[in-house]
């Protein structure tokens, strides 16, 4: 069994969730607080990466990100970055397919605040930053975890962008799920099953001790 | 709907799309059997097939799948090769001019092959590569396509500088004249051959096996040879 | 100090409301918006504040344009620094009462100054709790704490008080204006208790209908709205009993016999037949 | 009619606070819970009620049993038809005054008893506006208005004026005593206000840390409290002024002098000299 | 152009997207609502279709459906459904693989309403589905919006799962993800880009305007 498609994976689906999280949160604060015209437009946009099939959102990033196409050029020469077939790659089409798993679930809660605790806030002095994180944010965590969760579990299953933009480069952009998509083509249905087994093992541990710590479980077992 | 339950479903891999659009045209022509198509890859409809899948034909671009099915005792006979595919080297870049021995020229940075442990044209690649003994130097640049298809949109959207890909491609309409291409000594892998099976499960027994025949006819084998494949009687 | 002349439009219980307000207060005021429920009191405040949009006109603040609709200027309700306790309070949830105080403390500021809020609106052990815990009246109190913690120049108290017993509510009376005197404040209170505002307030602003109708002293106020605010009666000692170590007194004003308990030490201080005076602090719960 | 007696561990402001409570009210008994902020007052409606879990004890409301700890019975709030004005209003944010008012009526009732409530309460033109945009006030009316609709047997008020001017205040404490009376209701208040208490109330339980220390009628408890809740006093007319088309009445009571409007058509009911009788509805607001 | 497969995509992320509002509204409520020990245990399984890669995960519902095995079986024999390669046997994948996009913002939603709301409701004597439906789910719109938002497009886009268990059968299970999958297959790159962008753009719209009138623009508008 080799271990590093596995290893690369949740290196993925990590540094995903991390931008993710740093990306969604502005942008949903904006959706949340604006005016604007444009914003049904961006609340839609946001939403469109998941319905294109993901190969075929692939092809278009690995089109977008070709060093022989204009934009791809441009990222290679003046930022030195070849997208196409490198770990980094992978991260960004990562982050721009889950990004509505994340920003709407976080718009969703924070919608749903009552503007008084903004208000107070803001009376007391605090900028908008200072208190979406230390009020806004901290009122919201169910809806956040959600947007982890979804964000964390979508780029673990992902596979077709990822397979396109990638190339399936063993210790590079080789992750679970087109290994084990790799072994289902090949008729080698146990050791598919062996590695799905072990990417839900592990998936299933870590996201239920997220939800256990959350719901307060592990404090009232060791209570 | 009825109407599907009449055709004859021919299960067949994607990549095969264009020949057996030809094929299919000419037999329903001939016997007035009408046919539709159900692409996908061949492990996919392999999987299906195991599981009851509706289709009385399998077109693979392979053997290694029919062989399993009729190992299973799903299929009604042997499978039969009905034609062998062809490798060549395929490039979009209006600057490069396909060879093998570029291939491991330092500014090429990106050479797509399919996969070899799924597709055969990934396998015939890795051959030739392997005979050549330029796996070492070659390994760090290869990308790969989950099949055939895959390979393409590597060389056509020119993220990969060259693939290796199957003759029927650059043969295929959409394709003529993009890009260039080279055909690979067949002696440097072995023949991707590929069969035929019909399934038992088919409910059109006579004319799925009248399809299976119908590949080997005459008219079958010269469509087969204009898409680029090499047929039987040519070895 | 605070020049404020508004305009806005509101939905009111008989239609529509034309909120039309002007405020003119002197540094050390200590003002009281009276009027009333849904006259425009809470949205007067929140228009001073920054929280609710203006549709026209001025508010000026120690020669600062804090808003002006011709002008285009609008504050940020954060560059306004004032303290504000909000009628349904707005505690933070995430925080527990202590943190909602730390979360008000200014820069590089003492958090001796939280733990003395704490004490005086009597939460000490409760300080740990979230609010959804507290009790109405203890959100209360740590809604005035918390808007004391930056002691603001400007205080806006949207009956601070509503929900609080007899006692506290006296002791936190008497502290706000304890510290309205110690450091200068300008203070606009919200209330209808003419008891609370009487011993409070200096001005009293009435307003009707979205309007103001008078501003004066609140004798002079309430004496005209026929309200008697704070009387001050003389009553006679009938009957000295010791209970425990208290004193009980049963004292006669008029027909009324009233009883009223004082600690032992102050026996001294009485007898029998002594006329005693009382003020409306005394009489009102 | 309502026997209760239970005991919950809750937090206080001093440590642990064991709440331990004993009621027994008649069909028709107004009673009060008196006590100050943090007592346990809400705590005790929420659990007669069903909304907070109850550590140990029984009630039974006419010789149905509730709750009771070791016969592990605790109906649902839906079976136990009680009406209840919360502390912090609990309105409907997604629905509009009149819709919480009919979400309240029971199947087949008219709505016409939504329309008068809507009037009593006076938010007529207010009724299709959702809670978020009206005031404090407006908002405790429709709170008021929503437990009244059922026409339940049994009302429980967590201080329904608390944010209420005094002239809806009386206008909504005479409805309610009314309603009271006429429907036999029980009634089960909480109040810090004295003068509303005994008006309103029969019965006043004192609780003072958890637990109920006095049960009588407020004139009863108030006296021994030392807090007096209602003074009959009389005063003296000195003087008699038109203005407008209202009469100014100036009183003498001892060394006040205060002043009242009444409507000019009772002119001849009052001279100089007079003596009137004031009573507590007249001093405080 | 043949547009059977759009049809058939838009049939079926319609049907999803409503069984799953009528499945996820009582499991995000039990989730919210229970104190069990096996709640972390099942919001973890919520999310765990999300995990494998939809091809795999479509094989294991091949195999699950199919009549060779115990449970395809029985539903053959007793129910006289047969799951693979049918319209219904889509749905119900599809349902299955888009529960946590639904599951958890409804359930986020609800978690963060004031329990005061319930309980106003359940002293006026009404029953906990009518709480759910006239109290509780009017105030997370937003949060059921996102849930349907994220199930619809996803539905739309999805393609492995549909592509085994369906097999790609024209006007039953040929769906427009995989006919855009086709296309490409054929080299077809532009009949693949003509797909998308029908795709695509009648996705755009609907969620234009389901954006546009939830935030009241369309109100504006003609106001
Ligand atoms: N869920 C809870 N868990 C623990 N303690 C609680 C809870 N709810 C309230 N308390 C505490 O119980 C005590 C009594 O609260 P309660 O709300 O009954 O007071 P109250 O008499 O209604 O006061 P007020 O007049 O201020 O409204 C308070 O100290 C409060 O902090
Ligand atoms: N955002 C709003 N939009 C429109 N009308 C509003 C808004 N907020 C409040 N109102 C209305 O404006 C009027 C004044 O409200 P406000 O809250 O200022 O009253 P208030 O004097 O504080 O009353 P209370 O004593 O009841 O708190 C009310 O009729 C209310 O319904
Ligand atoms: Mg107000
Ligand atoms: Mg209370």
């Amino acid at each position: 069994m080799d271990w590093t498609p596995l290893v690369l994976t949740f290196q993925l689906a990590t540094i995903t969730t991390i931008i993710l999280v740093l990306v969604a949160l502005p942008l949903a604060y904006w959706l949340v607080h604006s005016r604007s015209y444009f914003k049904p437009i961006v609340e839609t946009l946001v939403s469109m990466p998941l319905v294109l099939p993901p190969t075929v959102l692939g092809f278009y990033f690995l089109i977008a990100f070709s060093p022989n196409h204009a934009f791809g050029q441009w990222l290679d020469e003046y930022l030195g970055l070849r997208l196409v077939f490198s770990f980094t790659g992978l991260v960004i089409a990562s982050v721009i397919y889950s990004l509505p798993f994340m920003v709407q679930p976080i718009q969703a809660g924070l919608a749903g605040l009552s503007p008084s605790l903004r208000e107070a806030a803001f009376v007391l002095g605090k900028s908008k930053w200072i208190t979406l994180w230390k009020v806004e944010i901290p009122n919201i965590k169910a809806a956040l975890l959600t947007g982890i969760v979804l964000s964390f579990a979508h780029t673990i299953g992902e596979f077709g962008v990822v397979l396109m933009i990638g190339g399936n480069i063993p210790a590079q952009t080789k992750v679970a799920s087109i290994a084990i998509y790799d072994e289902v083509e090949a008729l080698n249905y146990s050791a598919a099953n062996s590695y799905s087994l072990i990417l839900f093992v592990i998936t299933f541990c870590i996201l239920l001790m997220v939800y256990a710590i959350n719901g307060g479980y592990v404090k009232r077992f060791w209570k | 709907t009825s109407s599907n339950n009449e055709k004859l479903s021919i299960a067949t891999s994607a990549n095969m799309q264009f020949a057996m659009e030809a094929l299919v045209d000419e037999f329903s022509e001939q016997t007035g059997i009408e046919c539709q198509l159900m692409l996908s890859s061949s492990g996919k409809l392999t999987a299906q097939i195991q599981e009851g899948a509706p289709y009385d034909v399998f077109v693979s671009a392979d053997l290694k799948y029919p062989t399993t099915l009729f190992e299973k005792n799903l299929c009604t006979s042997n499978p039969r090769v009905y034609a062998y595919g062809k490798l060549v080297l395929w490039t979009m870049h209006p600057t490069l001019d396909p060879s093998l021995a570029m291939i491991t020229h330092p500014s090429l940075r990106h050479l797509a092959i399919a996969n070899p442990k799924t597709a055969p044209y990934g396998r015939a690649a890795m051959e030739v590569i392997e005979n050549m003994k330029i796996q070492h130097e070659i390994m760090p640049k290869l990308v790969y396509g989950e099949s055939i298809a895959q390979v393409n949109q590597f060389v056509y959207s020119k993220s990969a500088e060259i693939g290796f890909t199957a003759m029927a491609v650059v043969k295929s309409p959409k394709m003529q004249e993009q890009g260039r291409w080279l055909e690979v000594d067949p002696s440097l892998y072995t023949p991707i051959e590929q069969g035929v099976v019909v399934l038992r499960t088919s409910t059109h027994l006579p004319q799925a096996q009248q399809f299976a025949d119908f590949l080997f006819s005459t008219e079958a084998q010269s469509i087969l040879t204009k898409f680029g494949y090499l047929v039987p009687s040519d070895n | 100090m605070i020049h404020l002349d508004i305009q806005k439009r509101l939905h009111g219980a008989k239609g529509g409301l034309n909120l039309a307000i002007q405020l003119n207060l002197q540094k050390g005021d200590f003002a009281c918006l009276y009027g009333a429920s849904g006259v425009g009191k809470t949205s007067t405040l929140r228009m001073l504040a920054g929280l609710m949009p203006v549709d026209q006109g001025e508010i000026k603040v120690n020669h600062q344009i804090w808003f002006n609709s011709t002008k285009k200027i609008n504050l940020r309700p954060q560059d306004r620094s004032l303290g504000y306790v909000f009628q349904d309070y707005a505690l933070f949830p995430n925080m527990t009462v202590w943190e909602n105080l730390r979360f008000a403390l200014p820069k590089g500021a003492s958090e001796q100054r939280i733990s003395d809020l704490i004490e005086m609106v009597e939460l000490g052990d409760l300080q740990g709790q979230k609010p959804a815990t507290l009790s109405g009246g203890q959100q209360q109190r740590v809604a005035l704490a918390r808007a004391l913690v930056q002691q603001p120049p400007i205080l806006l108290l949207d009956e601070p008080f509503s929900a609080l017993d007899h006692g506290i509510r006296q002791k936190l009376q008497d502290y706000l204006k304890q510290i309205h005197q110690q450091f200068e404040l300008t203070t606009i209170l919200v209330s209808h208790n003419v008891h609370e505002i009487t011993k409070l307030a200096n001005k009293v602003i009435v307003i009707v209908d979205g309007k103001v109708t008078q501003t004066a002293s609140s004798q002079q106020v309430f004496t005209e709205l026929g309200v008697q605010q704070s009387l001050q009666l003389k009553g006679e000692i009938i009957k000295i009993e010791e209970k425990g170590n208290e004193l009980v007194l049963s004292i006669q004003i008029q027909d009324n016999v009233i009883q009223k308990s004082i600690p032992l030490k102050l026996k001294n201080q009485y007898q029998l037949d002594q006329e005693i005076e009382l003020n409306g602090d005394f009489f009102m719960h």
